[in-house]
Parts: structure tokens; C-alpha cells; sequence
């Protein structure tokens, strides 16, 4: 028997499969047993209720998507009275993604949804920080920093930092965070990108850009999960792009403890569950008996460092 | 925290409610120039079905199309006796074009049933549908259903001209009074319908109203449906990614108790209210 | 019969077709005629000569593909005596990608390379400033307005200066080359990425990492492109991901001038050709007669600039 | 700067060295159990070929394989007479996955002919080929092309068991003078290769050494023909990407007069002088 599971500081998943933030709600329970999963990841929530952004929220490009959701939510009342009732029905681990566009809002949601039924918060600074110039938190060192340690003071439940791949500080904003007391890093949300319709001439997102996600992302979302794992010690989850076992292991290899799957659930919503088995099944394949055999077991020595550095941009 | 032990006992398992599943093509025949009829042969499992609901497509992909996301299609026909799902499709762009190119054998997959289809309450003894285009598809499996509750229906179907009409046959099949309206003929304009449909009614023919996609159909019967107190439903389209409710991608306005509120077509929809759907 | 004729500051494309550097050669005449092209674009050349990277130096992804070539170069000397003869037999202006990992090899390669028969000389800033931390130039506008200063005052030639996608200041990094007195903008290079074999454990390309290219950067690039023809005056010169006629018309109505075409042309070595002529039937059958007449159309009146900006990240 | 028009005179227009067209499959059928021969219908243009020269194909995308890249395959036979170009490829990842799947009258878009051959100097009058496993399709040219020339061969062809032993009816009806060697009947060793070549060139049998692929042959025939002065060539691999020279991604170290050069196997190669190939 392999041994599939993966530890996230003290918390242990059955599995290193969860689901990514805004792919996922409770209506998958029409179409896969919800129980399976490594733990399960709610759509991100604000404080008050918000209405989202204009339609078409999503469109599609060559082999991926790109989306501009926004952050609809019901508010935080709503959800601490029927979402996490649901998910208490599983004996699966319960990640309340959180976000707000200030650092005060940030702490207060925070603090609020550390309820009973809670294990983790993740919380997704990808999100604009409108006190600034508006970019998102994680796009500097600076505010992922400050955001992440009001938030630490505030909360006594493990935290999971999001990171955004629109920055070129990688591996200076994972460890503000972690310097900040995050429990873990999820590497990455979307990239910003956009598409306009040559006909209409009108951009195919309602709001103008959106986030790209799917598979176009896993080579840039899997480097910043390598980046990220070398400069911190705290765990990383990888996201981004993933929809085979071949994607779950590179990540494994690449550093990650745990991944989280998105995109791949639209397209097959038995996806999720075809990993988990299909994970057990390539371990066993290569005689390897527990999944954190894997995990950063990346041969990258051939690699001088200096030589990396110097001429990784072509 | 410790580990916590996977408990087949705890935890609700999948409901059941809509399935991943592979298909396999019986055939893929163009019906006129612009539409094609799509019968699959598919398992029992996803042939629980309700007039109005829809499945999601994962369109092949080939070196000519590569379409990303699944599309989603109302049904056409489920016919469990037979094993058989039915889709009628306009080709447009990249997803449905790679539907044409599907042959007798090959396999498809389709998720679903997916949605909220239309209601035909007890009381409506007397239906009436107003299809146009593609529409016909959608509304369909509702003829079926009122023929199986023995109710009366009239179907109007619209078209550009007399020769793209499609699916007459299978609603006077269904035992329906259709009207044909035309482009070509001059008899699909909107006053022209709306008069029809208001003769019906003073009749005592309408207990209620179906329609599905266009804004200037919703238009028409909100008018008329608001005019007599006749109730309706119209199904409605909007982009969708995961189509069972995660994404939150495919939200259309609707009037509701005064206010405004966002709901989903795949979740919440296809089928709404024909007077709490806004135009667009 | 259509105009495709594009002008990029004093100089007149004849169509708003070119190759991207480092993905043509003299070579491509060996299938296809090379006096058909709006611009030849070369390979950057460094003045010393270099040896490049270790291979394998390119893998493929999910419909794209990785690079870490690094800039083998010959030698400024030998491009002067052999490359740009070679081009001379052609009526096409000719566009001289270069580049150097500090500011004064810089100036001393584009002095050098501003002789006769060059018509523009593309500042490949995407590269490691190793007099700072190795970031690349176009990473941040300190650096970018810097080198593009320099560069401007040893020069007569225009100067386009090649952005990368590896920043999280897309629009400030425009500015500032625009600022420095840049001529046009090249958005944009490739992005970093990485991918590892799962049976070696071993990374895909010999230098660990390297530059995302193809179909999955388009939505990147082409964001990219449109934020900055909204930031700056100078031309916009799209690349990333262009394969089909629809991808140049969607730079063309995002704001760019012109488009440079790159990993296409491995898949398809006609492609610019190709593009070229379906450009012209699309026009003709859109009933546009000049080229020009698309640039900068996007319709994007309707999302509010606020909006664009709180929600851009999902 | 002034519009520079388009002038079909100046400029050196396509030299018409290389072709991106489309062919049709006459067939793609199973040699054994790992290697699959693929025969297309081709045109005239593309057969003008060297031995040792390559095509780079571009392989059919499906829902089950999307290869991106081109995939470089040598010549294993072009026939302008006939219309028709030859590959032996063997089934490893997702590219040649996808080439398995053509049917007779697909197309296939194919890039070439590429690169430079093998060369047969006027005074080799004996050669010497020693191929093993899929490297049979690259030497297979050069058979015909020594038999053309009226040179006399001798082809060693090395396999794991008889039965995947290929061509070997090829290079007999070639007029070579066929030895085989493999793995299971332990014959296959570097030693008894050796042996072997050591014998014929004590015969006066060999002017020149061929082969292509493994570093265990190049270090063989580099020891065999240093020891006897006997000139060779191999031809090399490499990932690729443009295959015609422009992306130096294919590139190889060599040793030539007493330095390190990286030379491009797409475009100076395949094909290299044997003793300045250098193992990896
Ligand atoms: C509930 C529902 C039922 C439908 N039933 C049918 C039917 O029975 N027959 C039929 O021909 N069409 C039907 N449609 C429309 C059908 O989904 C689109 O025509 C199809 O998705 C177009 O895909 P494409 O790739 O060919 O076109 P493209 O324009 O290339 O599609 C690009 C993207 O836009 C989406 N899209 C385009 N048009 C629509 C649309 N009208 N609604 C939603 N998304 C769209 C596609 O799914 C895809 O993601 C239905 C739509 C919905 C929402
Ligand atoms: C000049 C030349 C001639 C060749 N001739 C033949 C031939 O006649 N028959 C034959 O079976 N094979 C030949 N090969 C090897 C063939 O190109 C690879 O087997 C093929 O590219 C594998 O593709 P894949 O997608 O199936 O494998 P994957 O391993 O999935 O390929 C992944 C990537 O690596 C590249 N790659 C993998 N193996 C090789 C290799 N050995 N050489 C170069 N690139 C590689 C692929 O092109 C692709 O880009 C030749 C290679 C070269 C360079
Ligand atoms: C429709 C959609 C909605 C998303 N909403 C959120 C969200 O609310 N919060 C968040 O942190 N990430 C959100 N994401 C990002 C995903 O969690 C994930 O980081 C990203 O999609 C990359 O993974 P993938 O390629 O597997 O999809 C969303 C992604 C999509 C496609
Ligand atoms: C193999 C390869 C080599 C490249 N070399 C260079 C280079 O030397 N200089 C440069 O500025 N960009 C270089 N690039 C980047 C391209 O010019 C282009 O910016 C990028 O590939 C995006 O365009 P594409 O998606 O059309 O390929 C290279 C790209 C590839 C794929
Ligand atoms: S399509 Fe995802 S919520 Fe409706
Ligand atoms: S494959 Fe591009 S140079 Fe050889």
C-alpha cells in the first residue's frame, strides 16, 4: 500500500490533492464524492456582500482560459451560517480563502472566520491593495509583509499565503511572507492577460483583462513553486495548470508538499478524483512506497546557480 | 491537528445528480445548412433527464480545432429506451465546428444532466412555445413531456425562411397545433407573433408561455404574458466554464422580489421566470 | 487593393510582419523568400563572443515551448563582416537585436553596431544586469530608463527597446524607456519558466530554467502590449504567441504598430508569409483598405478604468 | 527612411533548398513490435534527398496527443520515381505517439529535405555501415546510394533478438553483404563488433566507416578508424526545434584542429565527420 499523505506544518491530508480557491463549491458534490479530497478550499469571501465583475467573466484561449470573476460573495454572515455547515458533513480538512482590499478589512474577515470548522485560512493577497497604488499585495515584499503580519496577530488558525505570478519579486514576497508567520505558500494565482474579439473589437472579458489559468500557466506557476520551495522553509503548495498525475509529480519534484487543481475541474470534473488514484498508482509504478519520497527530489545540481542566474532570461 | 481518517459512513458521497461520461457517436447528420442533429449512444446513468436541461460538451480536439473548455448544449431528445441523447447544434465557431467533424463511432464526453429545466405545473392544461433557430432544440424534449402529461400544446417555430424550419415533424408528432412563421414570408415579425399568440389567449388556449434564448422572444412574451396574467419560462445562455455552479462565471440579472440578484444559468437556470429575466 | 504599409516612427514597413529575434536566420531563405518581410529582425549579438547555454536547450510544453539558448554570439565583428552583408542583397530595413549584462558593454556594442546597412537597432533589455542583482534591465524602470539614457546618447540609429514579461511594472518600465528617449517598444520577450522530467527528476532544459514562448504566452503579451500603447506615445511592436492572421489583428486593435512572429515560424516556417496574405484578404473582406485603420480601435469604453483596476486579479 | 518597395529582382528569393508541404499517408503499418514504417505520398519537390538528410514532421494533434513541436525523422527512403518518402520511426513519447495514430489519406505537413547528408568520396570504393536499432532507417539511404554509385558495402546490423532485426532484406537487396549481430545470440558485443570490423579492414575491405546515433558506436568506429586511419561519419541527434538553423538550440560540441566548436546538428549536421564528433 502507498502512502499518500502529505503534511502541511501539523496538519496531515489524506492525499496532497485539494482543490484551488474559485474552482470548487459544494456543487461538486453532484458529480464526484467530495470525501476523497486532501482537503477541501472555498471559493474566495469578503466581508460584505459584493456583486462581482461584468459579464462575459470568462473566455477561452488556445488550450486555457482566462477569467475575471471578480470576488461575488454573499458575505461573510452567509457564509460562516450555511457554507461551512456543509463542509463540516466531511472529514476532510475545511481552507477558507479570505480577501479584502485593505489590510484592516484583511484583519477583520480574518479574525472572523477563525471559527470552529476552519482549519486553515487561506488568504489570497493576489487581490489589489487599495490603499496603495492598487497592485496586489503579493506583487511586493513591502506589503505582503505588512498585511501578513496583522494578519498572523490576529488569527490563532494556520495561514496560508496565495502568491500572484504578476511580479518579478518571486522569492523576495515568498519569504516576506513567511518572515511574516505564514503557516505555507499556495504558488500561484492567474496572470493577468487579456483577448479581444477581432470582430466586436471589444475586449472578451467584460472587465477588459483577466486571469489566465489552465495549462498555459503550469511552466511559469511551476517555476515560481521551484523558486519558492528553494528560498523558504515553510511548505508550498503548488497550483497552476495542473491536470495529470505526470503535472502532480513535477510539482511533488519540484518542491511541493500539496497541489491544488483548478481549471482542469471545468473541463473534467472527475479530475480531482482520477489524480488521487492515479497518483497511488504511478508510486506504486515506481516502487516508491509514500509520496514525500518525491517532494523536492528535483536533480538540479548540474545547475550552477551562477549560470541560472545570469542567463535565464534568453 | 491529526490525520483525519477518510470515513466512507461520514460525509455525503456524491448525490448522483450529474455524471462525467463517455459517449459514443451513432451518427452526426446535418439537418439544413446551418444545423446538425447529434445522436449518442450513452449510458442509463445520464438519461434521467428534464426538458429544458443541458449537457457539457468536451468537443474533440484536432490539428484544424482546439477548443479548451467544454460547450454547453440543450438537449434535443433523452430516450432511455433506446439508450439514446440527442443534441441539435448550429455551427459557429471553434467547439462546434469540431462537433461536425465527429464520426459514427467515436467517442464523446458529456457531462450532465446539468440545470434546472422547465416546470409544467398541474394546472397548465394548455402550453404554448414560441422557438426560433437553434431554439427548437431546446424546446423539444418539452413537447415530449407535455404529450407524456396529456396537455394541449401549440408550438410556434420561426425561422429565416421556410427551408431552414426544422423539428415541424417532430412537434406535430407530439400531437401540437404548429404555426410556422417566416423571414421570407413576412409573417415572423414580432406584432405578427404577438397577435397570434394574443388570439390563442383570448381563446383560452395559453396557460402558459415557453421560450428559450433571444432577447426579442423574452421581450414578447414578458409584454404579452404581463398583459393576460399568463405565466412563463424562458431558457437563457449565458458563457459558462464549469456548468455545475463553481465558476460563478455565468450570472445573468434578474428582477426578484424588487431587487436585483445574480444567478447562475448553469445552476440556478437554464429555465427562469419569464418575467424576472432581464433583456440584455 | 489594400494598404499594409505600417510606420514605425520615420521608418515605413511594408507590411507590419517581422520576425522576432533569436527565432531567424539567414537560413529561412532556404524556404522562404525573405524580401517579402516587413523588417529582419537578428539574433541578439553580444561583442564578445559567447558560447550560449547547455543543452537540451529548448522542451516542449502543453502547446508551447521553453528556451534557454542564451546569446551564443560570434562576435560583433564577425555579424559586421558576414550577417549584415547577407542582408544588404535585400530591400528590407534591417533590425539588429542586441544586448550586454552591464551598462557600458551596452553603449560599447551599440556604438559599435551603428554603421550602414542597420536600420534599427532592438535593445534586448530582457537581460541580466549584473552590475545590480542580475535582474534584467527591463525588470525594473530605474534600470530600463538607465541603459535606454546610454544607449541614446552613443546612437543615431532608432532605438527599440525589448521589455520583458518577468515585471510587475509593465507600464512604469514603458515610461521609462519611452522617457530615456526609446523609439519603440518590442512587448514582449519570453516569460520564465521551467519544467522537469518526472522519470530524471532532471529539469527539462540544461539551465534549469528558461523562456516560456508560443500560443500560452499570447494573453500575456498581448495585455502587456495594450497596457503600454495606453502608456506611452511611441509605437508598440507586438510579439508573443502570434500564429494566425486573427493574433496580428488583435495586436493591431490592442495598439500595437506591428507584430514580430517567433516560435511560429518552427512550426510553420511560412507562416509570415502566410500571415502576410491573409492579412490582406482579411482586410479586403472586412473592407478596410489600410492596415493602419485597425491600430488601436480596441473598444474598451465600457470598462471603467476603475473597475480595470480593482478587479483585474481574480 | 522612405518605403523600401518590394523588388522581385533585388533580393535572393527562396533558394528552394527546403519545403514546407503537405502530404498524404499511404501507409503507417507496424515493422515489429517497436518500430513502425510510415509511407507517404510526397511531392517531386521534396525528393530531391541525400542520405543521411532528415524531414521534420509536423505530427497530428488529437484529444489524446497534442506534440507541439516539429519532430525530426530521417530519410529512410525517397523514391522520386514513385512519388513517395519513407520513415522507420520508433513509438517513445507523445510526437511519435501521434504519427502511430495516422490513417491511409491523412495529410501530413512535412518540413525538408533538411540538413547534409553523408558523403561517399570518389575513392571510397568499400564501405562499411554498422546501424542498430532505428539507426537502420538512417543508414538505409546510403545502401542505395552505395549501390548506385556501384560501391561495395557491408552493412553490420546490430539488434537486441533476431526478431527485431530489420531491413536487413533491404541492404541484401542492395547487394551489401549483410552481418548481423544481437544481444540475445551474444554477438552484439563492442568487442566481437570490433573484431569483426578489425577483419575486414585487414581484408582491404573498408575505405570508410558510417553510422549514426549511440555513443557506443561513435567510440567504436572513432578507436577502429583511428587505429587504421579509416576516414567515417555519424549522424547525430539532437532536440530541435526549427530544424533549419535558426534557433541554435540543436547544437553538439566538436573537435576540430585542436579546438571546441559548437556546430548545429539541423544544419552543419546531421551528418559529422566522425572523429570530431565528440561522445556524451
Ligand atoms: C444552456 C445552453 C444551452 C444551449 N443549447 C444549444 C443548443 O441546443 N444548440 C446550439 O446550437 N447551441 C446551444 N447553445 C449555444 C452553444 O453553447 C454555443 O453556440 C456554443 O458554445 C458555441 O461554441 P463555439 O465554440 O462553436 O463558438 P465560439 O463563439 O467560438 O465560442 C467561444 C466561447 O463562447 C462560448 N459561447 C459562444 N456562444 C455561446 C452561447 N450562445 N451561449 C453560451 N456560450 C457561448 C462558447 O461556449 C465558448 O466558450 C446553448 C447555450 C447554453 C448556455
Ligand atoms: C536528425 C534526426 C533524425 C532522427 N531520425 C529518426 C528516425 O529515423 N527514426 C526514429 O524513430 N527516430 C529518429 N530520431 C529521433 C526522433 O526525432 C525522436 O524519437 C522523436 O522526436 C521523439 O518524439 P516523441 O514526441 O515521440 O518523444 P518525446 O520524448 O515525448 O519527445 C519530447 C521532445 O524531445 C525531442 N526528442 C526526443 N528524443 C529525441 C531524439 N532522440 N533526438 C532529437 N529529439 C528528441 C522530441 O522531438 C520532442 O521535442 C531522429 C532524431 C534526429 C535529431
Ligand atoms: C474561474 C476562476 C475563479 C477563481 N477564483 C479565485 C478566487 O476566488 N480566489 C483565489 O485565490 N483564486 C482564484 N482563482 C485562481 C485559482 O485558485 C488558481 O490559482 C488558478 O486558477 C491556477 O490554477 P489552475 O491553472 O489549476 O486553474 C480562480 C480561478 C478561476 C479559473
Ligand atoms: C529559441 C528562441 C530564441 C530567442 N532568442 C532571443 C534573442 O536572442 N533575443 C531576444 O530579444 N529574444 C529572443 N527570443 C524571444 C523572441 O524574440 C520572442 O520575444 C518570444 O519568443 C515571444 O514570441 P513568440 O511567442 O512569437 O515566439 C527567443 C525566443 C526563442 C523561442
Ligand atoms: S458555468 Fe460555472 S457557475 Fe455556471
Ligand atoms: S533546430 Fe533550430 S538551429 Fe537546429
Amino acid at each position: 500500500m502507498v502512502n499518500l499523505t502529505t503534511k502541511i506544518g501539523a496538519l496531515t491530508l489524506r492525499n496532497p490533492i485539494m482543490p484551488a480557491s474559485g474552482t470548487f463549491s459544494e456543487d461538486l458534490a453532484d458529480v464526484i464524492d467530495l470525501s476523497v479530497l486532501g482537503a477541501h478550499v472555498t471559493k474566495t469571501v469578503t466581508r460584505e456582500k459584493r456583486g462581482g465583475n461584468p459579464t462575459p467573466r470568462v473566455c477561452e484561449v488556445r488550450g486555457s482560459m482566462l477569467n475575471s470573476i471578480g470576488i461575488p460573495s454573499k458575505g461573510i454572515d452567509h457564509f460562516i451560517q450555511n457554507v461551512i455547515p456543509f463542509y463540516k458533513a466531511y472529514d476532510v480538512p475545511l481552507i477558507v480563502s479570505i480577501s479584502a482590499h485593505n489590510i484592516d478589512d484583511f484583519a477583520r474577515i480574518c479574525e472572523e472566520i477563525s471559527v470552529p470548522g476552519v482549519d486553515v485560512i487561506e488568504v489570497n493577497i493576489s487581490c489589489p491593495n487599495i490603499e496603495e497604488d492598487g497592485k496586489a499585495f503579493a506583487m511586493r515584499p513591502s506589503s505582503t509583509h505588512k498585511v501578513m503580519t496583522k494578519l498572523r496577530a490576529v488569527s490563532d488558525l494556520p495561514l496560508w499565503a496565495k502568491l500572484t505570478p504578476n511580479t518579478g519579486e518571486t522569492t523576495e514576497v515568498a519569504q516576506a511572507a513567511q518572515d511574516a508567520g505564514a503557516d505555507a505558500l499556495v504558488v500561484s494565482n492567474t496572470l493577468l492577460s487579456m483577448a479581444i474579439d477581432i470582430h466586436s473589437r471589444k475586449p472578451k472579458l467584460g472587465n477588459l483583462m483577466g486571469g489566465l489559468s489552465g495549462p498555459s500557466l503550469k511552466p511559469i506557476a511551476l517555476r515560481m513553486a521551484y523558486q519558492c520551495a528553494k528560498a523558504v522553509d515553510i511548505p508550498v503548495i503548488g497550483c497552476g495548470g495542473i491536470s495529470t498525475v505526470e503535472d502532480v509529480v513535477e510539482y511533488l519534484i519540484a518542491g511541493a508538499t500539496a497541489v491544488q487543481v483548478g481549471t482542469a475541474t471545468f473541463i473534467n470534473p472527475t479530475t480531482m478524483v482520477t489524480l488521487i488514484s492515479n497518483l497511488e498508482r504511478f508510486l506504486e509504478s515506481q516502487n516508491i512506497s509514500n509520496v514525500r519520497e518525491l517532494i523536492g527530489t528535483v536533480r538540479d545540481n548540474d545547475a550552477a546557480d551562477s549560470v541560472v542566474f545570469m542567463e535565464a532570461a534568453p | 491537528m491529526e490525520l483525519k481518517q477518510r470515513n466512507a459512513e461520514a460525509g455525503t458521497s456524491a448525490n448522483g445528480r450529474a455524471f462525467e461520461a463517455e459517449t459514443r457517436v451513432k451518427s452526426n447528420r446535418e439537418v439544413n445548412g446551418e444545423y446538425r442533429q447529434l445522436i449518442l449512444d450513452a449510458p442509463q446513468k445520464i438519461l434521467d433527464c428534464q426538458p429544458g436541461q443541458f449537457f457539457h460538451l468536451l468537443c474533440p480536439v484536432t490539428s484544424k480545432h482546439q477548443p479548451y473548455l467544454r460547450r454547453p448544449m440543450s438537449i434535443y431528445g433523452y430516450f432511455p429506451e433506446k439508450g439514446e441523447l440527442h443534441f441539435l447544434y448550429k455551427v459557429t465557431g471553434e467547439g462546434t465546428q469540431a462537433l461536425a467533424e465527429l464520426n459514427e463511432g467515436d467517442t464523446l464526453n458529456v457531462l450532465g444532466p446539468l440545470g434546472v429545466g422547465y416546470t409544467i405545473r398541474d394546472d397548465w392544461n394548455n402550453i404554448l412555445l414560441l422557438a426560433r433557430g437553434v431554439g427548437l432544440a431546446t424546446l423539444a424534449p418539452l413537447a415530449h413531456e407535455a404529450r407524456r402529461l396529456g396537455r394541449k400544446l401549440t408550438a410556434i417555430c420561426s425561422a429565416r425562411n421556410p427551408d431552414v424550419l426544422m423539428s415541424i415533424d417532430l412537434f406535430t408528432e407530439m400531437g401540437a397545433e404548429v404555426i410556422t412563421v417566416t423571414d421570407t414570408e413576412g409573417t415572423s415579425d414580432l406584432e405578427n407573433v404577438a397577435s397570434i399568440i394574443r388570439t390563442k389567449i383570448a381563446n383560452g388556449e395559453v396557460d402558459a408561455l415557453y421560450t428559450c434564448g433571444s432577447n426579442r422572444m423574452l421581450k414578447l412574451l414578458q409584454d404579452v404574458g404581463a398583459e393576460y396574467g399568463i405565466p412563463g419560462e424562458i431558457a437563457l445562455e449565458q458563457q459558462m466554464a464549469c456548468g455545475v455552479g463553481m465558476c460563478q462565471c455565468c450570472v445573468r440579472s434578474f428582477r426578484r422580489s424588487g431587487k436585483i440578484t445574480h444567478e447562475r444559468v448553469c445552476r440556478e437556470g437554464p429555465v427562469f421566470d419569464i418575467q424576472e429575466a432581464m433583456g440584455w
